[in-house]
This record gives structure tokens, C-alpha cells and sequence, in this order.
């Protein structure tokens, strides 16, 4: 309604663009255009904006919960009534590629960091398990962004995200010797505790428990809340990356303290991993949207579940690290660049 | 007042991380109640793993002298090393003392 | 939209259930099977579950207490639009007939906790006030129910709601002597100052501001705040419901405080209260659709009102005990087995 | 759907009256009328209900402010959508004539309260900065108020809010001589630092950062996010307003301190600039609605940019005086009988 | 510092639903100033009326001793019968004392 | 308990808009802390700019004596004037006190 008043000049351009007409270089600075110029990413960079001319203007911190909470079980719901028309047979493959790069993702983030940063091993395992683990808001810019091009993601990407996120952060911890380990229940911390946590943290419980009410819920009741969990969904994400964006801008004053290499690393890695994503993705059968989408869930970095787990896992590892990585680095990347890169690979893959 | 009686406030500011083990181990080592408060702040640790997350605690729990040792030196012994936290005594007077014993 | 992929097989049955042809044993246990997979009462086991794991899952206080505004304005609304398009006449015998419920519930709770349970006087008023009194969540999920049953209650219900809330908590407290009060005086409590309370208390203030402004707005203006405050409502409650969950959890860990009795005390009493309502309600002229509805008020126990008016009139109660009763054992029962009771009630009465 | 089962009386005579059979002295009653019967209003009298008997109703700090934040950048975002489709041509005089109202505003509100109401000149200067500036919910009413009589302002109508919102503050603290700011100065307080928080205040970025949005946004994205941000704008004010009234009835306790003068102060001087402002925007071409509009904005008094501002640079000046006039008196006023007086005066400045 | 003056700091933290009714009180009986922060805790008494909307109060009043010493008086004949509420005295060293009489 | 070192605990309690310049300040005199609650409150003035948008800050620094005196002045000097603020001081005993030196 609001918009039809106004010249759709973007909307042609990826017509055109997803057309069959072949993928011309051009089209790579358009989709990444396009994708600069969607809500949530103007958001986070008026979010960044604000943070950075030392804006008064402050999320209380309810708000930020509250917006939290919507999209973790908002995400499950409605990722609980793709997977209701789901078979199994049709996700078991997707659900084992996801399982497996789980495990293998913080592997290689541990090694990168180990043998070409030289970081301690402590902080070498601590950022592994971000690496490894997925960022849910970078999951949601993603399937917005195949939306608006047209190539969605499977309904059911949600139920990959709740596969994604623990495995990534149970590997990583293992990775720390005995001594470590004893250092840290000295300090009040450890891997008991911090298994406690990753399972009944709030964002396993919110995505895990929508994922079973959208399943099992029935769809005359689930039609009535639609309104509110699908219907808001995208304007509340917007409003989300808007604070996302005064968290990361403040991040990026740790910068210097994080060295050049973390900073290559936050780059590379997410590109690494992202396009292995979606190369595994279409092998396990996905579609060009879904590989697309799986890639920026691997090549993400997470700061909710890990950040939490890690604090208590590994008390030694400096959270200056893990966090401006993550949150200053990685997600921004994606969320300008990575995204369209990885649904450009999946593309050219998928021709 | 003839009814007032000397114990100790022992207050603890930590990373919120910290929460609920701290409150467990208060507990545990017999204070018979404790405030907890939201508050951010700043100190030697920059960032904190929930720094974006947003704040931390400030628990107050009102003890007898030897248990306000108790708790400072757990506190210490256990997160001084790897956490954001501090945590301070003063002197309170209390009416019917027993309630804190 | 969302939900048109997946089979309806629930909705299906509910239809032919609605359908003339009779009310088969099976039934009843399908109406259950239907409410427990409603969304809010998903919601609400996932709360309970979440608590129950010890999650750090927590709703801010701020979120749980905009939930509680936007609710209680909301339904004051939605009735008071209702009520313009209500003839005095219509409304004037329900009218009654819940008043006279708000007197007789708070007495009969009362008789029971005395004279079965061996209460004393004190608590047994407390308990009282809070059966007599209604629970506005209890009255939605009804609602909500009987809208997927297709036998909604009556548009002006919401009034209902705000009549039956108050009484019964005067008489509860008129049902404690001189010395009592004298001694809640003397502690800073007292009727006095409960009156006050209870009819200026936000729960009021909300449901009958509400009522008001539907009544008297401007349909065109009204019209522009429908997607705000009808078209989220379900799923706003089933948000609550989540938090809801979380905090009966807790509340259940004081049964053992609470003893047998008035477990059961909170199963039976909710009952008998409730096909009372029903019975009277339809006597009164309701569907049977309103007539379940008022069973279900009626058979709930306030744990917003009722709570903040006892606690200032009656400080010698222990909280404990009415908290316990009405939110950890009246509540959950209500929600999951007693509204189709209510239902299956109402139907068997009105055949 | 839900307000169609009922008569629709009001909203057949303001049909009736925006049609073109002339201006009848009756329809003022019934403009107002159908003003104070918006669900805006009534939420805001019911919110001075609440507050004058005490109840102990609160919205939570938390809510308040993330009402501000969706309601000021979705202004914006608005703003920025309908800008996107307008020409600089079309725009540019209605900006400049905007501009010019925000300069010569404060100074005649100044003047009035040195030489009628002898005020000093630091408590003048800090009310002129009010008067000058624009509250946006005032502005808000107003564009609600037009869309129901048929009547509503240009779109780009939130680009001039954030045109009229600084100038006024940079005059009025212009007015202080030189001993004033070197004494607000050694207090903490000063020009300086007041300029840095009014252009990067909260207020200015989210309404600036939304217009910047909105301009730029691809379509395809922003109709995503409508939901949000469109459709749930009437009821978040609603809600709002019922906030807003607790706050301004617990402002009028003030009112003796405050004194006759600026009581009428704050009824006369907004009458004047907003009959200016409507006079001003029909000469820079803005249509009947769009200069009604412009005249409650420039007849408002600024509550949320202004009294963080003026607190800065003239710490001397006494927050009672500005606060209760401007949130007490005026936006009262403004939201029930202004606004339609604006608007008579506008349709006939433009028969 | 010559200009510090010492006072007393009265804190009680108390269930919410009396928070109306202290500050009336604690003006009434002759305080010129209060703090009010919103807590949550533990003690003695396990439910409160309010526990599961949330919080307690903490009120924080600086005062003369004898006042400190009515106020304290006060708040434990009439509330800790029935009530969850604690209250305590610290001293306190403040600037322009006069403020606090 | 040997190793506890007596230091003071400065508190404000100040109007919100105050609250960065305040914080910058504090850190500017050198304390190497602090710790912040929104509270509310009432005293002297009645009404707050910010008043109808909620609250006060009530800030906490533990500092060596001098520097307590340093900002307990610098605050009086500067804010006492014209705007709602009272600053107080207590004495506290912390373990490692090095760290707030
Ligand atoms: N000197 C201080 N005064 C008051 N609070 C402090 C001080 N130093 C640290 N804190 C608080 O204790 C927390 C942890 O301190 P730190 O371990 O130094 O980062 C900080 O975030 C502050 O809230
Ligand atoms: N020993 C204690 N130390 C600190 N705060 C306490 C203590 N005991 C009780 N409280 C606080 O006072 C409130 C009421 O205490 P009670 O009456 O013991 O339930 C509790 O909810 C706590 O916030
Ligand atoms: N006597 C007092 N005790 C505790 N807090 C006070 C006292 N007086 C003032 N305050 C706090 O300091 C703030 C500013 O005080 P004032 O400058 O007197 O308006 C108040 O809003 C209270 O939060
Ligand atoms: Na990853
Ligand atoms: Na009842
Ligand atoms: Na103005």
C-alpha cells in the first residue's frame, strides 16, 4: 500500500536479475547493493551511527530483551510448522550436513587460530566455539534477503539452526587440556557447568521449545497468532539490528586491542566456512535459497549461546577477543557482504 | 537505641554471569538472606561476556562479622583471578540482630 | 497462509464435533487433545518446562508487566465496543447473575476451607477472596478456546469480568472479625485502605478504562488501533502464557507447604464453582458458548486483584497459601481440563 | 470487521461535513466532539484519570521508552517513504517556511514572557525554546486527527517535524547573555554541550536516522516491515497517550507554583503560532489538512528534545515553569481543543 | 575536610506493595529526602504477595540519628510482624548538612 | 581478617541528565571504578527535566580518602547549585585495595 506510490527501481533490478538470463558480473554489485539497502541492514548501520556520534539514545535493556525473546521463539514456531509438513526423509540429509559441520566447523576455526594466529590455546577454543555455532540474527538477514531475491530458504531452516548451535560449543571445549580445565573449577567454572548451561540457556529453550509448539500446535489456534509472531517478525528484527548496531559500534573500540590477525580472521573464516556450508548444503539436497542460507548459518559467528557458555566453561580466555570478533568483525561482515556473497556461490553452484 | 546490634553488610558487584552461583554460595556458607540489584559499571576488566547483554549485580547480604570474612574470602579465593567483580564490608546496625544470624 | 500447507486434521474434527450431529462419548477426550494443543497452553507447559529445567530464561519484569497492560486494556476494549451494540436488556439479567455469583463463590470457597478444611479464619478469607474473585487469563483462554470450538462466548463478556471481580473480594473481607482487622490496623493493613486498592488497582483502572473507551470511541478511529490491540492479542497472551508457565513452576515448589487439602481444595472447588456458572449463566439467558465462559470465570481464582488487595487487608495471611492454591493448582487445571469441562458442561445443558 | 456490527453515527457526520456543503457553525461542536472521542484522547483522559485517583497503574520505565523509540523512528520511516516519491520542487518551500517558523516562534514567545509576563530572561529564553520546538505527539494527533475528517496532511509532513524540532532551541538559548551562559558554564551546564545533545539526542537520530531509512529503503524490504511499523502506529500512540496523561495530571500538581500567567500563557500562545503556522503552510502551498498539520506542530510545545537540551544550557532555569506548561497545560489543550481549531481555521483560511 | 557533617543512612528494603506506605510514612515522620531502587531477594520470609510481579523495594533515607532511630522504630513495630522488610543504619558523611534536617 | 583495607565509598545520587557528565569526571579525578543503579527519589527539587522520563542515577566509587574528598567537592562545587544531587560517604574495608589506587 505504502510503497506502491513510489518508483520500484531495486524490485525491477532483481526481477530481471533472478530471471534465467545467466549471471552477469553485474549483478554481483546489485545484489549486494540491494541487500545494503534493505531495513535491517540500514538499521544496524543507523544503530552503528548513533553508537558512534555518542547518541544519547539508549535501548533499555527489557526492550532488547523483550526483542529477544520474540524472534528466538518466533524463529522455532515457525520453523516447527514448516517442519509439521516436512518429511523425514526430506531433512534427514540436510539435518546430518548440519550435524556434521557442527563438528567439523570449530576444527578448523581451532587450527586457524592455533597454527597461522599462534593464539593460547584457552582463546583459541573460546573463539572456535563461536565460529562453530550459529548466529541466529545472521540466519534471519539471510532468509530475508533470499525472500527479497526471491530464493527463500526450506521452511524448515529453523530446525538446522537448533541443530547448529550446541555441537560447535561442546567440541570446542574438549579442545582445552586437563589443566585447563581444572584451572577453570578452581575459578568456579567448567564444562559441567557450562553443558548445564548451553542446553537450558534461553536461546536453546526458546528456539527448541517454539520449534515444538509450531509442530505439534494446532493450525486453527497457530493461525491466530500468526498476526503476531509473523506478521511483526521482520519490522521487529529491524528494530533489533538497530540496537545490534550501537553493541557492535562499541565493540569496535577493542579493536586495537584485538590485532590484525583476529580481524583477517573474522573475515576469512566466515567466508571459508560459509561457502562450505553451502557447498555441503547442496549436496545434502537443498535448494539454491536453503544452501544459500545454510552458508551464512555456518559462516556466522554466535553471541548469545557461546558467549554465555564460554564465560563459564573457560573463565581464563579473554572475552575481548571472543566478543569483538564475533560481534564487531563477523557479524557485520556477513550481514553487508557475506550474505549476497554466499547466495552469489550458491548460485554459480547451482547453475 | 538499646535494641540495635553491629553486624556487617558485605556487598558483591559482579558480572551477572555470576548470578546465581554467587547467590548458591552465599546460601551455602549461611547468610540467612541477600538484595540483589541491577547495576552496570565500570573497572579494570573491560568487557565482559555479558557486557552487551547488558549489566551487572550488586548483592548485599547482611552477616555476622566471622561469616562477612567467610564470604570475602570466597569470593576472592574463586573469582577474583578471572572475573569482574569486587566486594567491599561496612558496618550496619540492625534491630533484632537474630534474624541475620 | 502459513498454515495452509499442512493437513488440518484437528480443525476437521472440531468441525464435525461442532456439527448437529450430537455429543459422542469420544468427544470429550478430543475437545482435551484440542485445548492442550492450542498455542497458549503450549506456551504455558513451555514454561513450566523451562522452569522446571532451571533455564536462565527470564522474562524482564518490564515485558511482563506491558504484557499485563496491553491485556487488560485490550479486553477492556474489545467489551466495551461489544457493549455499544448491547441493549440494556440484553445485558441486564447476565449482569445480575454475575454479581450474584461474585457474592455466593467468595462464601461457598469460604464455607469449604472452614468447615472441611479446618482453616483458620484468617487464611480461609484470604483463600476466599481470590475464588470468588476471577482470573482475566483464565476468561481469555476460554474465550480463545471457544472461538476454535466455534461456540464463542457473547461480545460484552468482558464486562462480565470486570463485574466479578471486586465483590467477592468485600465480602471475603468482611468475613474476618473486629480483632483481625484491628490487628491489620495496627500493622499498617486494613480494610480501609484494601478498598482502595482494589478499586483503584491497575487491573480495574485498565479493564474498566477500557470498557469505557470502546464504549464511547469513534468507530473510524477505532478502527485504526484494531491491528494493535485485536489482531496481536493472541499472540501476545500466548507470550504471556510462556511467562505464566514459568512463574506457576515456581509456585509449585511450595505444594508441599500447601498440604493435600487444598490441592484438592483447588481442583474441586474450581468445578463446583464452575458448572455453577455454567448453570447459572444459562439460566441467565448466555449461550452456551458464554455460558462455558462464565463457568470458566467463575471457576478461576484472581492472582492479580485478589493478591495486592489481600496482602494490604490481611497481612496475617500467609501468601503461601493463596498464591500456591490459585496460580500453582487452580490455574494450570483451569487451563488445561477444566475449560472443555466448562464446555462439555455447557453443551450437555444446553442440548 | 469488528466495529462494522455496530451504528456508525459519527462517522456519517463527519462524512457529512468534510463534504462540500459549506461550513456550518454546528460542525465545530461536532468536530470536537468527534476529536474527544478518538481512542487517542480517551487514553490520554483515562490516563489523568488513573493518575488524579492515585491508582497505582505504572507503565514500566522500560515500556515508556520503547514506545518513544517505535514511535519516533516509524515517524521517520513514514517521512522517509512519502519523501522518497516527493520532488525537491514541491518540498522546498513548505521547508523553508518551516524553518522560518522555527526562528520567529521562540522570539515572539520570548517577548510575550518578558514584556507581558515579566518573566526573567533565563526562565523565558528556557520556555521560548519549548514553544518554538515541536512536540511530535501533538503532531501525531493532528495526522490522526485529519485522517479520520477525510482531511490529512502531505506525506512528507514528518521531514518538516524534524525541520521545526532544533532551530527553535539554538534561538531561544541565544537569547541569554553572556554573564548567564559563563555561570551555566562553571555549573556544568552551557551552550556547548546542550548543542551536542539536541543534534544527536534520541529524538533527532531516530526521526532523522527513520526519514534516512525510509528515503533510501528498497520498496520490496520496507512493504516487509509495514506490518510493524504502519499498522501497529495507531495503537502504540493509544497506548502512549494513556501514559502521557498519568505523566501531565501528575504535572498539574505544579500548576499553582507555576501561576495565572503561564496558564494562559500556554492556551494563548499556541493558539497564536498555530493559527501562524497554518497561515504560513497555506502560502507555502501545503494543502487544508497539511497546513492544519503544520499549525498544531508549530502551535506545540516541545517535551522530549527541548527540556534535555535547556536543562543543559541553562541549569538556572527552573524545570517547573517549562515541564508544567509545555506537558501540563499546552499538549492537553493542543490534543482536545486545538487540534480541531487548527484545523477550522485551516479549512477556512482555504474555502 | 572540615565541612562533612555526620548523619545517618536509614536503608530498608521491603516488599513492594508497602512501598507507597513507607515513603508517606518516612516523610510524615519528618524525612526531607529518599532513594527508591527496585530489588529483588531472599530472607526469612519465602512468598510475598507480590513475588511473582517481581520485586522488593530498597528505600534509602539520610537523616539526624534521632530520626534514624524513629524511623527504625516505626518501620519494625508496625511491619515486621506480618511483613517482609528489613531495615538498617549506616553512617554517613555528607556536605551541607543543614539539606538533611 | 589481616589483608582488608579501609577505603571510602563515595555514592551520588544525581538527576539523570547529569549521569555522563558525572561518570567522565569521576573517571577524569582518577577513581579506577565504579558502579551504577537507576533509582528514583525525591528532595529539595522538586522537578527533574528528566523527571516525567523516569529516574536518577545513583553511582558508587570506592576511592582513597583524598580522592573521596576531591570528588565529594568538585561535585558540591559544580552541581550543588542548580541541580538535584547529594553526594555522601561512607568507610568500607576491601581485600587487594591496590586495585582501587
Ligand atoms: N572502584 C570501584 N568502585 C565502585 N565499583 C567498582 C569499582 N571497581 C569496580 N567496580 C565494579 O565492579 C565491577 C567489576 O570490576 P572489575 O573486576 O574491576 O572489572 C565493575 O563493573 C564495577 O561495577
Ligand atoms: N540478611 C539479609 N541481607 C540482606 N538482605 C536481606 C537479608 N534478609 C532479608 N533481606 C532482604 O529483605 C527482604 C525481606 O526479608 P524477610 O522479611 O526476611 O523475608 C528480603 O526479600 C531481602 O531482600
Ligand atoms: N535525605 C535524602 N536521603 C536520601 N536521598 C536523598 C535525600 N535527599 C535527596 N536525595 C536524593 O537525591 C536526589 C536529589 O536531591 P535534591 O537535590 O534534594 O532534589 C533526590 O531525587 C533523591 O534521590
Ligand atoms: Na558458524
Ligand atoms: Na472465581
Ligand atoms: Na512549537
Amino acid at each position: 500500500m505504502l510503497v506502491t506510490s513510489r518508483a520500484l527501481p531495486y524490485n525491477t533490478r532483481l526481477v530481471s536479475w533472478t530471471s534465467k538470463e545467466g549471471f552477469r558480473p553485474l549483478a554481483g554489485a546489485e545484489i549486494i547493493i540491494s541487500n545494503l539497502l534493505s531495513p535491517v541492514v540500514l538499521a544496524f548501520a543507523l544503530g552503528m551511527a548513533a553508537a558512534l556520534v555518542r547518541s544519547d539514545l539508549e535501548f533499555p535493556e527489557a526492550m532488547y530483551h523483550a526483542l529477544t525473546i520474540f524472534l528466538l521463539f518466533a524463529i522455532g514456531l515457525k520453523g516447527g510448522i514448516a517442519l509439521a509438513a516436512t518429511t523425514l526423509a526430506e531433512i534427514a540429509l540436510p539435518l546430518a550436513a548440519t550435524l556434521m559441520l557442527g563438528v567439523v566447523t570449530p576444527l578448523t576455526a581451532f587450527g586457524v587460530l592455533r597454527w597461522i594466529g599462534r593464539i593460547d590455546r584457552v582463546n583459541a577454543a573460546a573463539i572456535a566455539a563461536h565460529y562453530g555455532s550459529v548466529s541466529a540474527v545472521t540466519f534471519l538477514a539471510a532468509q530475508a534477503f533470499g525472500q527479497t531475491m526471491g530464493l527463500p530458504g526450506e521452511g524448515y531452516m529453523p530446525a538446522l539452526v537448533a541443530v547448529l548451535e550446541v555441537p560447535a560449543i561442546v567440541v570446542a571445549l574438549l579442545l582445552v587440556g586437563r589443566s585447563v580445565q581444572d584451572d577453570a573449577e578452581r575459578h568456579g567454572g567448567g564444562r559441567g557447568a557450562a553443558m548445564r548451561e548451553v542446553l537450558t540457556g534461553r536461546s536453546v529453550v526458546l528456539l527448541v521449545g517454539g520449534l515444538v509448539v509450531g509442530f505439534v500446535a494446532d493450525p486453527a489456534g497457530l493461525a491466530t497468532v500468526e498476526p503476531f509472531f509473523i506478521g511483526l517478525f521482520p519490522g521487529a528484527l529491524t528494530l533489533f539490528l538497530l540496537e545490534l548496531g550501537m553493541v557492535a559500534a562499541r565493540r569496535l573500540r577493542d579493536l586495537r586491542r584485538v590485532g590484525p590477525f583476529l580481524l583477517a580472521f573474522g573475515v576469512v573464516v566466515p567466508v571459508l566456512h560459509g561457502c562450505l556450508g553451502v557447498w555441503v548444503g547442496q549436496y545434502a539436497g537443498l535448494s539454491i535459497g536453503g544452501s544459500a542460507v545454510l552458508g551464512a548459518m555456518v559462516g556466522s559467528a554466535s553471541y548469545i549461546a557461546a558467549p554465555a557458555a564460554v564465560r563459564i566453561a573457560l573463565p581464563q580466555a579473554n572475552p575481548a577477543f571472543y566478543l569483538t570478533a564475533a560481534l564487531g568483525i563477523t557479524f557485520p561482515f556477513n550481514l553487508t557482504l557475506g550474505i549476497p556473497l554466499y547466495y552469489a556461490f550458491a548460485r554459480w553452484m547451482g547453475a | 537505641m538499646t535494641d540495635l546490634r553491629r553486624l556487617k553488610l558485605v556487598t558483591i558487584v559482579a558480572e551477572r554471569v555470576l548470578r546465581t552461583r554467587l547467590l548458591d554460595e552465599i546460601r551455602g556458607l549461611g547468610a540467612r538472606g541477600f538484595t540483589v540489584a541491577e547495576v552496570t559499571g565500570e573497572g579494570s576488566r573491560g568487557v565482559r561476556a555479558s557486557e552487551w547483554e547488558g549489566s551487572n549485580v550488586r548483592i548485599e547480604t547482611i552477616v555476622a562479622p566471622e561469616l562477612a570474612d567467610r564470604i570475602v574470602h570466597h569470593v576472592s579465593d574463586i573469582y577474583f583471578h578471572y572475573h569482574a567483580v569486587i566486594v567491599f564490608i561496612q558496618d550496619v546496625d540492625v534491630v533484632r540482630g537474630d534474624k541475620y544470624l
